[in-house]
């Protein structure tokens, strides 16, 4: 690379530091007990940003929802969260190659009482109500499945949609499987059960997403990316969070943002 | 020869540490015009305000027609008054404000009428009828179906006694019911005052700054200071020849001031 | 980012929903409030001073913490002691009780404006307790009351977007998730903001008429 | 078991950011009052308009929207704001048009014969303003000005919503870190109690001190 | 001989659609004392508030040493007055209240002194020695110091008077300055009045409900009834022998309600 624009590079070289929005995702993002930042992904985005000359990155915690219009906004230069890569996302962003890769889950009282596999017995059955993160891909998957618009319950986050299970609020809350398997580890709660993978639903890869135009950016970052991918560094940083990095190597951004 | 209708006997009051009245007595006969005056803050509202139990008394007793105002006797014994004592013994009282206190959501009529029915159950015909001889005899007959606040000031305060008057109380405390008013308003007020005075046998307290009136309207007048009955007398020896004197350099004062005495 | 109207007309039905369940939200927690105020006002000037005080105490509490957190706090822990509450049932619930600290001012400071000499001169008519409230304090503390009751329901009706926080689907809620789909915050937001200013200013005027009506707000 | 002591600084790293926020803020919000409250009051009709138009405005439409425009909408038109600029922004100019009707209520309950005295002694319009009418009004402003102070702090609870991390925001953190709901609300419940306590004592102080000699005690 | 210190030609002022002044004319020489009286609502407040420019007049003339006090003269024409003109005129004009009007937030002395130092940039310590001076004057110079809630109502009244005093005013107008005081106090203020009387040589306009003192003190009384003069005459001539029937009903009343003449 090395074109007239990579001047936003320069400028965060400058700065010293890249604004990054994460979510308050364990594992893919993570605020530890001090105030810092962890988790997957910015683990990832924190070391490539250093061998790019970065030298840090600071973070700001978003709801999913509104980090695609925060990175427009000029709110944050990247995010990395788990945001997973779709068409309609790549066409709204440029997205690194893939970083993080999951399938999706649900989280359910013991038991599973209401006998879901996939969105579409959710939507099958009328009374089911599901929870999803507002923006996130389940409430998509979920309204594309057939699931009502009314009966997708946008929550806030992960905690709060585990309690709403837990209290009968809603009867399924379907995040990918790590971060379900983090929520169902600090509950403990012998009373809950999850559905992994969710029937149906693919199996999905975020990657750091940009904003359109800071393509020669984004490009500096896959080759570091490719780099560490191929000297084993990147899963020494996100196989200890619980997800495989031979998953992220299996696929690209080329076929994840065609898929339909 | 008959028995003091009012009877006040030692009686203390204080705000916070301020002592406004300090074992105060007095007596009233029945049928008897009482101007009480003296200098601002001596506790000439305080007593009447007390007499209307809008006040406790701290200490002390008062009697109305021999019975105990703020006490009850049971089994020989004196216990504070319940409320319900006090509401029988306010049945002979009745009293005029300097700010005329009229109720100002409710017309003339039922300013007048609604104590009468509420707290005697006396119907609304009745009620009405007689009210109307009260606003005839204050000369608002006219104004009956009127709002307290299209009134003057003066009006306001003939409609205010005739109000007190529904009850027919035995007792009638007026203070200073003029000194809100207009100059040439205090007269059609101090005229009704009159005319309650020659056309009923009530027993009337009068607390005013108005000298003359003072004068020509009392039988007796009580010349107050900081809490104390300092003097009294007939209008004529007060006003002319005051022996003590702070009654002296109170009515210098006024004069000066140019009220005629 | 341009503005596009299509967007506009292709959004407006979902965040009419939204406003039909803002509006229900506002006029329940409205009804509340008032009652809730009531009961309050009531207990504060009760002589049982362990009641007036722990009341007074928790109004305080209520007033002086945001209702943000109030409703995260109905709705996520009040079902650990076993009430567990639909979400608009919570937001309403939030509404009613922090309007409520609010419109108990209003009662107290309604009762308080009947002048002295009204209570004085009720006496001197002999009245009852009873008779002195129902014939010469509240027919003349209600009143001048309505306007700053209106006053503040109109501000929880401002407050309402906070039930999103909660999941309930109101008008905010709505503009977010529309926001979330489509990835433009601009059209929906401004609608929302233009929805509430058009509500505020019809209110204006609603207000200005009370007050005349029933005379000015104190504050 | 969870590192509550850890948590407990970053609610404390939150408590000091919704500090932050409340002051500087509540500077702006106070800067805001006095311009539009006078600019009410003014002759000219232009600063009238101007006033009525940004009080109507910024009360008419709700913090939340307020919030949100200038987060995600102003950086469109080419506004960049940090978090931290865009939330006193919106809560300065939000509750500053609620306390200029204050600063407005407060000079218009200065007595006419203040303003009569002033022209009486020959005072210019700024002088008497100046050293009469604004001194006085001042006083009558601190008890509502401290309400308002109040109600700021509590709206900045608003601000977690835009990443700001202040004390609700952190709240959320801690719960998703460790899973428990109860303690972090418990906890900023308190801390937000305690901060509209400080505010309402320190306004009362100030109040006290102003109001020395004007009530006929011994100063 | 000498030419009027205040000529008021043909004034009208409305309310709204109620004519308060009515074509009203009158003229006060230099150092004349005058009083002026009348039933409530004549216009005698309004009169004084439109020589203090706090009302506009809807028409007519006022002249104030031959000066015109609500227009100016620019290259022959007459101009309506701007704020400079006004702000000049006014100089010559002190006026006291009924309700003092003192400023609650600055002591007695700060009262007296805040508008020399203001509008004639007299230094601080010249300003209070005059200050000192006029309280010495009215009898307040032991207060200089205290805050204004802490005076009596005569108390508050003088201060009120040094304040107008200390911008030297040709022209004093004084408003009821004692009917809002309590019978007493009043005297400590006409007290004041007698003085200012005796040892400066102002205008001296007066509006008031004390006969008596309008009886001794003015050299002119004007009676007022609906916004016109009605009769003016020597205080003797008035209060004696007036000439039209309004005057003597109205001083009939007053009578009758206790004033001294
Ligand atoms: N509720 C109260 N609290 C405290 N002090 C009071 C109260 N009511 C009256 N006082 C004080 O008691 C004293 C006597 O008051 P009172 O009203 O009886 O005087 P007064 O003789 O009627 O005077 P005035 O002629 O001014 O009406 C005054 O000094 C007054 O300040
Ligand atoms: N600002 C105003 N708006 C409307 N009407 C007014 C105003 N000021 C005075 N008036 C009316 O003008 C009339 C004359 O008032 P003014 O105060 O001059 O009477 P006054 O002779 O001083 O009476 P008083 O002896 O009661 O003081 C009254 O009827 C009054 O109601
Ligand atoms: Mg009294
Ligand atoms: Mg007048």
């Amino acid at each position: 690379p090395g074109s007239a624009d990579d001047s936003k590079l320069e400028q965060l070289k400058g700065q010293g530091f890249a604004r990054v929005a994460i979510a308050n995702e364990p594992p893919y993002t993570a605020v530890a007990a001090d105030g810092k930042v962890s988790g997957a992904a910015p683990d990832v985005a924190r070391e490539i940003f250093k061998r790019l000359g970065v030298a840090d990155i600071v973070a700001s915690i978003s709801e999913y929802g509104a980090m695609i219009p925060g990175l427009k906004a000029g709110r944050f230069d990247v995010v990395t969260a788990g945001l997973f890569m779709k068409p309609e996302r790549c066409a709204a962003v440029a997205y690194s190659e893939p970083v993080l890769c999951d399938a999706e889950a649900m989280l359910v009282k013991k038991g599973n009482p209401k006998g879901f596999k996939s969105y579409e017995d959710v939507a099958k059955d009328t009374s089911a109500t599901i929870g999803a993160p507002g923006g996130g891909t389940e409430e998509k998957l979920a309204l594309n499945a057939g699931v009502p618009r009314e009966r997708v319950i946008v929550v806030p986050d992960g905690q709060s949609g585990l309690k709403m299970v837990q209290d009968g609020r809603i009867d399924a809350y379907s995040l990918p499987v790590l971060s379900i398997n983090d929520l169902m580890k600090k509950a403990n709660d012998p009373n809950l059960e999850v559905i992994a993978p969710v029937q149906g639903a693919p199996v999905y890869c975020d990657g750091a997403a940009f904003n359109k135009g800071d393509e020669a950016l984004r490009d500096a970052f896959d080759v570091e990316l490719a780099k560490m991918k191929k000297s084993g560094e990147f899963a020494k940083i996100i196989e200890p969070y619980g997800f495989s990095a031979a998953a992220a190597m299996s696929t690209t951004r080329d076929k994840l943002c065609s898929a339909k | 020869m008959s028995a003091p209708i009012i009877k006040v006997d030692a009686i203390s009051k204080s705000f916070g540490a301020f002592k406004v009245l300090d074992g105060l007595s007095m007596q009233v006969m029945p049928r008897e015009k009482l101007a009480l005056i003296g200098p601002s803050g001596s506790g000439k509202t305080t007593i009447l305000r007390i007499l209307m139990t809008l006040e406790r008394i701290d200490g002390g007793h008062i009697q109305i027609e021999g019975e105990h105002l703020y006490h009850m006797e049971r089994n020989g014994q004196l216990l504070p008054a319940d409320e319900r004592h006090l509401a029988r013994m306010r049945q002979k009282i009745g009293m005029v404000f300097q700010l005329f206190n009229l109720f100002p959501h409710k017309s003339v009529i039922d300013n007048v009428t609604l104590a009468p029915m509420l707290t005697k159950g006396t119907p609304r015909a009745a009620a009405e009828k007689r009210a109307m001889e009260l606003l005839d005899m204050v000369g608002m007959a006219d104004k009956a179906r009127a709002m307290p606040a299209q009134l003057s000031g003066g009006q306001k305060q003939r409609v205010a006694i005739a109000r007190a008057l529904a009850l027919q109380p035995k007792i009638m405390l007026f203070d200073e019911v003029t000194s809100a008013l207009d100059p040439e308003l205090v007269e059609e007020v101090l005229n009704v005052l009159w005319r309650l005075c020659a056309e009923t046998d009530m027993t009337m307290l009068l607390v005013t700054h108005e000298m003359g009136f003072a004068h020509d309207f009392a039988d007796r007048v009580l010349f107050f200071d900081r809490g104390k009955i300092v003097e009294e007398g007939k209008p004529d020896e007060i006003f002319r020849h005051p022996k003590q004197e702070r009654t002296q350099g109170f009515l210098k004062k006024i004069i000066a001031a140019g009220h005629r005495v | 980012m341009e503005w596009d109207w299509d967007f506009v007309w292709q959004i407006m039905p979902t965040l009419i929903q939204g406003v039909k369940i803002t509006i229900l939200a506002t006029l329940l927690g409205s009804v509340l409030a008032a009652i809730v105020g009531l009961g309050i006002a009531l207990a504060r000037r009760s002589p049982n001073k362990a009641l007036s005080r722990t009341v007074g105490w928790a109004a305080e509490f209520i007033r002086g913490t945001p209702l943000l957190v109030q409703l995260y706090f109905i709705f996520y822990v009040l079902p650990d002691i076993g009430i567990l509450l639909p979400p608009l049932v919570a937001g309403v619930i939030g509404l009613g009780l922090h309007y409520g600290t609010y419109t108990a001012e209003v009662y107290r400071a309604g009762i308080d404006n009947v002048p002295r000499g009204q209570w004085e001169a009720a006496k001197a008519c002999n009245l009852s307790a009873r008779q002195t409230w129902t014939h010469i304090i509240i027919p003349q503390a209600i009143p001048p009351m309505i306007p700053a009751l209106a006053n503040y329901f109109i501000a929880m009706f401002k407050e309402t977007p906070l039930l999103s926080a909660i999941t309930v689907l109101e008008l905010m809620n709505q503009a977010k998730s529309v926001a979330n789909t489509y990835y433009r915050y601009i059209e929906p937001i401004t609608l929302v903001g233009a929805f509430f200013l058009a509500i505020s200013l019809c209110s204006v005027v609603l207000l200005r008429w009370l007050e005349r009506r029933y005379g000015k707000i104190e504050r | 078991m969870t590192q509550w002591s850890g948590y407990l600084g970053l609610i404390l790293q939150g408590a000091l950011v919704t500090i932050e926020l409340t002051l500087m803020g509540s500077v702006l919000a106070l800067i805001m009052a006095f311009l539009a409250g006078m600019g009410r009051l003014s002759r000219f009709f232009v600063l009238r308009a101007l006033a009525t138009a940004y009080i109507e405005f910024f009360r008419g439409t709700s913090i939340f929207v307020q919030l949100f425009f200038a987060y995600f909408v102003l950086p469109l038109i080419g506004l960049e704001l940090t978090p931290l600029q865009a939330g006193v922004l919106a809560l300065g100019l939000n509750v500053g048009a609620y306390a200029a009707e204050v600063v407005r209520g407060a000079v218009q309950s200065i007595g006419r014969e203040q303003h009569e005295a002033c022209i009486a002694l020959n005072l210019g319009r700024w002088q008497g303003l100046r050293h009469v009418i604004l001194p006085q009004a001042f006083l009558v402003m601190l008890p509502t000005f401290g309400n308002n102070a109040i109600e700021l702090l509590k709206a900045t609870s608003v601000v977690s919503l835009i990443s700001l991390a202040d004390l609700t925001f952190q709240a959320q953190v801690v719960r998703a870190q460790t899973g428990n709901t109860m303690v972090p609300f418990a906890t900023i419940l308190v801390i937000y109690f305690i901060l509209a306590l400080l505010i309402s004592w320190g306004v009362r102080s100030l109040e006290r001190r102003m109001a020395r000699g004007l009530d006929g005690v011994r100063v």
